[in-house]
């Protein structure tokens, strides 16, 4: 039997949900024994691949190119797991929201907007299951590496992601 | 005092006339989830999170403002019922700009506990993402707008127990924005006492204490309002 | 009793027997009915005419209208009349001829298929002149109330004739007034709910601008009936010839001692103030309504206790809509086997209807309760600019009634069969050029407008339906987005505070069960069937 | 302010205080008074609405509720010309919401706001209970009748052009 293939993916995020996944420490190890980690930020591999079975996200969609890499995942992969306040909620990145795209890019850029080198900021940044469809949400900020750790088990041996209300506390 | 019998969840429940099915219902272990209410407050029945059904009404009805009657049959964990509140809590979520990662009220909220209990690990509806603006012009306290559910515990513990009346509501409907006197920077209040009842009182991370960027201390209210109703 | 001083010193009555009335209600006036009036006084006003200003005649929209009544010859309506227009009708009239220039046709559907009995007097006499009022049988079932029934007679009058609540709940009205008469504590308080806030109802303002006297009536026989000596009058800001139409006939009322103390000798005292409403639809609400009447802002509180319980300043308290009131004056004086005889059996008397939209005539309407909405249109002069698609009832807190329902008698059960209410009787009739998912973003707009904001579903559950709607319009929904509207829309009803919260989502959810298809059409096909919406692939943007 | 405007603010305020006491300065009679001082200042500016605070005895922020919660109630000065646009339900079928936003459009003013300069407010009513005449506008409080985007501006521009050749 093969084993699950599993990717995680960086959006619009701080990268501490993916802190957290390393602070499983030598759990990690026993998370990977039971998959293919097959694209991920902590791996050099260029190109998202098809076949994903879980894919972690962190991060809200903020700009064109995490709304083309949600696309992708979602095209490519069968189970899609929003992780962290960002990716379920919008939590940091959706901050500017209020203030409006011209507002922040004036605060950030002043008088000279960045050119089409940097990608282009959408209107507002939403959580990803308000661009693709997603099965599963692990919120927190980041989320715990316990919790992280509960959703993988859960989800490696084919079970649905029910976690205690302790553990989906947002923030 | 007279007392009356009840059914609450399928137990037999006793209870003073004129309590509430809320008060009824804890005292027999009935966990109601609330928001708005808070002890010693006069019930407003107003955020719609304990509604709990009783055979033979139409709709459910709000435990905290609902008085418990001889023979009533109340069941509070319903289907219908949880689903009820976590569209509440969504949909409050969304209203204005929760980010419990960025507040001060962090792991100790009353919004955010309720979210957990009710197993909301998302919110479907889309943030509205409103600029509500924060007030820190008080020398001890701070209101954020972008946290408040308009509970109104502020309003109604400032003009009930302290008697002061300095917060009330601005505008309505969505627009709705509690304000302190004139609508005027909290620091410029005329009728403030600084008491900080309304800190104490506030659910979620929209009053704060400045200084102390973390938990805040809870007092008793309903103790506080008894006491005061001792001494008029 | 004191004869009081006539106000109005021009002849009533006249030589020749010709008496012209001009409609002042403010749609007429809003169409120039002033200045018709002038000129008619200017060009007459020495001559043995009488000219007299009255309210509302019925057709708003074919303002501003006058009616010539002569001796020996049928009584005629003329419509759409500018001063000169007016002068030379007068002046054939004189020669004796009757122009047939923006004359009505006798049997004019609109006015002589009417059953009036509240509006009765309504563009009879003149509304700022008590012996007016007076002279057509104004206070003449005052008089009997109080000098020869109990008030126990009146509740069981009342009772008997089978009148509900004309503001939309249907409410036995006899019920709710034995209740306060019933009920103790030495202050009782009774108020006229004239808030009409429901966007095309305007059926209370022609009653109030029309025949003041005629609410004032109703509000002390009232009064008498459940043992309350304070009444008030809640009127809408946006009504300022109501309100001071009003606030001048209780004046006059006072004076003649037909309100205030003793009224008519009888022992029996009656005051009745008048409270402008400042905006707000919510103040609908009795609870609000009590809120707003107390200074205080228009927001509901939880019911039980009931007004009748506990209202205006925690005494019990009568509150009945305008045309409630209306009602009472007829009842007593011809009796409640008389009302029952009118409409049908549970539905008894007369309900005034505000009709416009895409109607040949737009105005007021008074037909027996149970009239088939088909007559109702019919009488309108039938649908105008095209096919009839829909009638939506009850305003924000209504819904629409389809094509396959036109024979449905408009009665309280058969509306709310149709998932519709009967509401205060504003109806909008709408051709096919109208898109009914634009009619249903428009009241969710409104509602989330006029919430109060106290509770959360309500406040919280506007907003975000109304954001889905926007989406909808914009073709930028998904089926997903129509499910979570549904989904949002039978949360609300179930869970707000008070009644606005609960109707709110009547509209989308009425639309919905009959015009799902157009829905789907902008969802899935991206396009606006009706070409209503500006979203793209419209047929107005290709 | 000269002395010609002090005496006339004095009057206002005299004339209030006259409402206020015909009330027997009663709590309840509170929107009654805020009516009546809308009508002699126009809007209600803080320093008022504090006033009427004091002298019914009403917490500040209480009134500042009340007035907040109502729409006829305003708490910005108005423009010198009011254009208020009906949006009932025979109004937005027949156009009244679309004549709203090309107005909004036309003169750069949200509804609801007043232009910079303080010559015009655009505003709407839900309802004005005249549904025959949709859509109906309402122009410094004369009705215009089936209006229609062309002559509203045309009749708007003109007020606010008489008004700049006064004095």
């Amino acid at each position: 039997m093969t084993r699950p293939r599993l990717a995680t993916v960086w959006l619009s995020g701080c990268s501490g949900c993916h802190m957290s996944l390393l602070n499983l420490h030598g759990d990690l190890l026993g998370v990977l024994e039971q998959c293919d980690l097959v694209y991920s930020p902590l791996a050099d591999i260029k190109e998202y691949p098809h076949g994903v079975d879980i894919v972690l996200v962190e991060g809200a969609v903020a700009n064109e190119d995490n709304r083309e890499m949600a696309g992708i995942i979602r095209r490519r992969s069968a189970c899609v797991v929003s992780l962290g306040d960002c990716a379920v909620n919008g939590n940091v990145s959706a901050l500017r929201n209020p203030s409006g795209l011209a507002a922040t890019l004036g605060r950030v850029y002043g008088e000279a907007p960045p050119g089409h080198d940097v990608a282009q900021l959408l209107p507002r940044a939403v959580p990803l299951h308000q661009v693709i469809g997603v099965d599963a949400f692990l919120p927190g900020c980041p989320p715990a590496p316990e919790r992280i750790r509960r959703l993988l088990t859960c989800l490696l041996q084919g079970q649905p992601a029910g976690l205690p209300p302790e553990m989906i506390s947002f923030g | 005092m007279p007392r009356l019998t009840l059914t609450i969840n399928n137990r037999s429940v006793s209870a003073r006339r004129g309590e509430s099915i809320l008060s009824a219902a804890r005292r027999s272990g009935s966990d109601i989830p609330t928001l708005c209410n808070l002890g010693g407050l006069i019930p407003a029945g107003a955020c719609r999170v304990c509604l709990v059904e009783v055979a033979g009404y139409p709709r459910p009805v709000p435990a905290c403002a609902t008085r418990a009657e001889q023979g009533m049959v109340v069941t509070t964990d319903t289907e219908r019922l949880t689903a009820a509140r976590r569209m509440i809590v969504e949909l409050l979520l969304a209203e204005r700009n929760h980010s419990c990662a960025v507040c001060v009220m962090n792991q100790h909220c009353q919004l955010q506990d309720l979210a957990a209990r009710l197993g909301i690990d998302h919110v479907r509806f889309a943030f509205i993402s409103p600029l509500a603006g924060v007030d820190i012009s008080h020398e001890r306290f701070g209101i954020d707008h972008n946290r408040c559910i308009l509970c109104r515990r502020c309003v109604r513990v400032c003009d009930e127990i302290e008697g002061a009346h300095t917060w009330d509501v601005d505008g309505r409907g969505a627009a709705s924005r509690i304000i302190c006197d004139l609508a005027q920077p909290w620091g410029t209040s005329a009728t403030c006492t600084g008491c900080g009842k309304c800190v104490q009182a506030c659910p979620t991370g929209a009053l704060f204490e400045k200084d102390a960027p973390t938990k805040k201390a809870t007092i008793d209210m309903e103790r506080l309002s008894e006491w005061r109703r001792s001494r008029k | 009793m004191k004869t009081p001083e006539p106000k109005n010193e021009k002849p009533t009555v006249c030589g020749g027997g010709l008496k012209i009335s001009v409609c002042l209600g403010s749609p007429c006036l809003a169409s120039g009915a002033e200045g018709v009036l002038r000129a008619l006084r200017e060009a007459w006003g020495e001559k043995p005419i009488a000219v007299i200003g009255t309210g509302c005649m019925g057709p708003c929209s074919r303002g501003p209208m006058i009616r010539i009544e002569r001796d020996g010859y049928p009584t005629a309506y003329y419509e759409r009349m500018t001063p000169q227009a007016a002068c030379t009708t007068v002046a054939a009239y004189l020669a004796g001829a009757a122009p047939e220039q923006g004359r009505l046709a006798p049997d004019f559907p609109f006015i002589a298929l009417q059953t009036r009995v509240v509006l009765e007097q309504c563009g009879r006499i003149d509304p700022c002149d008590l012996n007016s009022a007076r002279a057509a049988g104004g206070y003449r079932a005052l008089a009997h109330a109080i000098g020869k029934m109990t008030p126990e007679q009146i509740c069981c009058e009342i009772g008997a004739s089978g009148l509900r609540g004309r503001g939309g709940g249907g409410y036995p009205t006899g019920t709710k007034w034995e209740l306060v008469r019933a009920a103790s504590g030495r202050r009782k308080y009774v108020v006229a709910n004239g808030d009409e806030g429901d966007p095309g109802a305007f059926m209370d303002r022609t009653l109030m601008e029309s025949d003041p006297h005629r609410l004032l009536e109703g509000m002390a026989i009232a009064g008498y009936a459940v043992g309350a000596r304070d009444g008030f009058i809640f009127v809408r800001g946006e009504y300022p010839l109501a309100a001071q139409r009003l606030g001048a006939a209780i004046v006059d009322a006072g004076k003649a001692g037909l309100l205030g103390r003793n009224i008519l000798g009888s022992g029996f005292s009656f005051r009745i103030r008048l409270r402008i409403g400042a905006g707000a639809f919510v103040c609908g609400e009795e609870t609000a309504l009590m809120a707003s009447v107390m200074g205080r802002r228009g927001q509901p509180v939880i019911r039980p206790p009931y007004p009748a319980q506990r209202g205006l300043w925690g005494s019990s308290t009568l509150i009945n809509n305008v045309e409630t009131f209306g009602c009472i004056a007829p009842i007593i004086r011809n009796g409640a086997a008389w009302f029952r005889s009118v409409g049908t059996p549970g539905n008894s008397g007369t309900k005034v209807f505000s009709i416009s939209g895409d109607v040949a005539t737009e105005g007021v309407l008074e037909v027996p309760l149970g009239t088939p909405l088909r007559e109702l249109l019919a009488m309108a002069g039938g649908v105008s600019g095209g096919s009839f698609k829909a009638a939506q009832t009850g305003g924000a807190s209504g819904g629409c009634i389809p094509a396959s329902h036109m024979d449905v008698p408009v009665d309280y059960e058969s509306l709310k069969g149709l998932g519709t209410i009967m509401g205060s009787g504003g109806l909008i009739v709408m051709n096919d050029q109208r898109c009914m998912t634009d009619v249903a973003r428009f009241f969710m707009h409104f509602c989330q407008d006029e919430s109060c904001g106290k509770c959360a579903p309500c406040r919280t559950g506007t907003q975000q339906a109304a954001r889905l709607l926007d989406r909808i319009a914009a073709g930028e929904a998904t089926s997903d987005d129509i499910s979570q509207l549904e989904q949002l829309c039978r949360f609300m009803r179930e869970t707000s505070l008070c009644g606005l919260g609960m109707a709110a989502p009547t509209p989308v959810l009425s639309t919905l069960r009959w015009f799902r298809e157009e829905y789907e059409n902008h969802v899935r096909d991206r396009r606006c069937p009706a070409g209503v919406c500006a979203m793209e692939g419209t047929p107005c943007r290709d | 302010m000269n002395v010609h405007d002090s005496h006339r603010a004095d009057d206002r305020h005299r004339a209030l205080e006259r409402v206020m006491q015909q009330h027997r300065l009663r709590p309840d009679s509170l929107i009654e008074i805020l009516h009546a001082a809308q009508r002699q200042f126009g809007w209600l500016d803080r320093d008022v609405l504090g006033l009427i605070a004091a002298r019914l005895r009403l917490p500040p922020s209480l009134v500042y509720g009340v007035a907040s919660f109502y729409h006829a109630f305003r708490l910005e000065p108005p423009g010198r010309h009011r254009c208020t646009v009906c949006t009932g339900t025979s109004c937005h079928l027949k156009g009244g919401s679309r004549l709203l936003q090309q107005l909004e459009q036309h003169f750069g003013i949200a509804c609801g706001a007043t232009a910079p300069d303080g010559s015009l407010t655009l505003e709407n009513v839900r309802c004005l209970g005249a549904c025959g005449l949709a859509p109906l506008i309402v122009i410094d409080d004369e009705a215009c009748p089936h209006a229609s985007f062309g002559p509203v501006v045309e009749r708007l521009t003109a007020s606010l052009d008489g008004e700049d050749t006064s004095p």
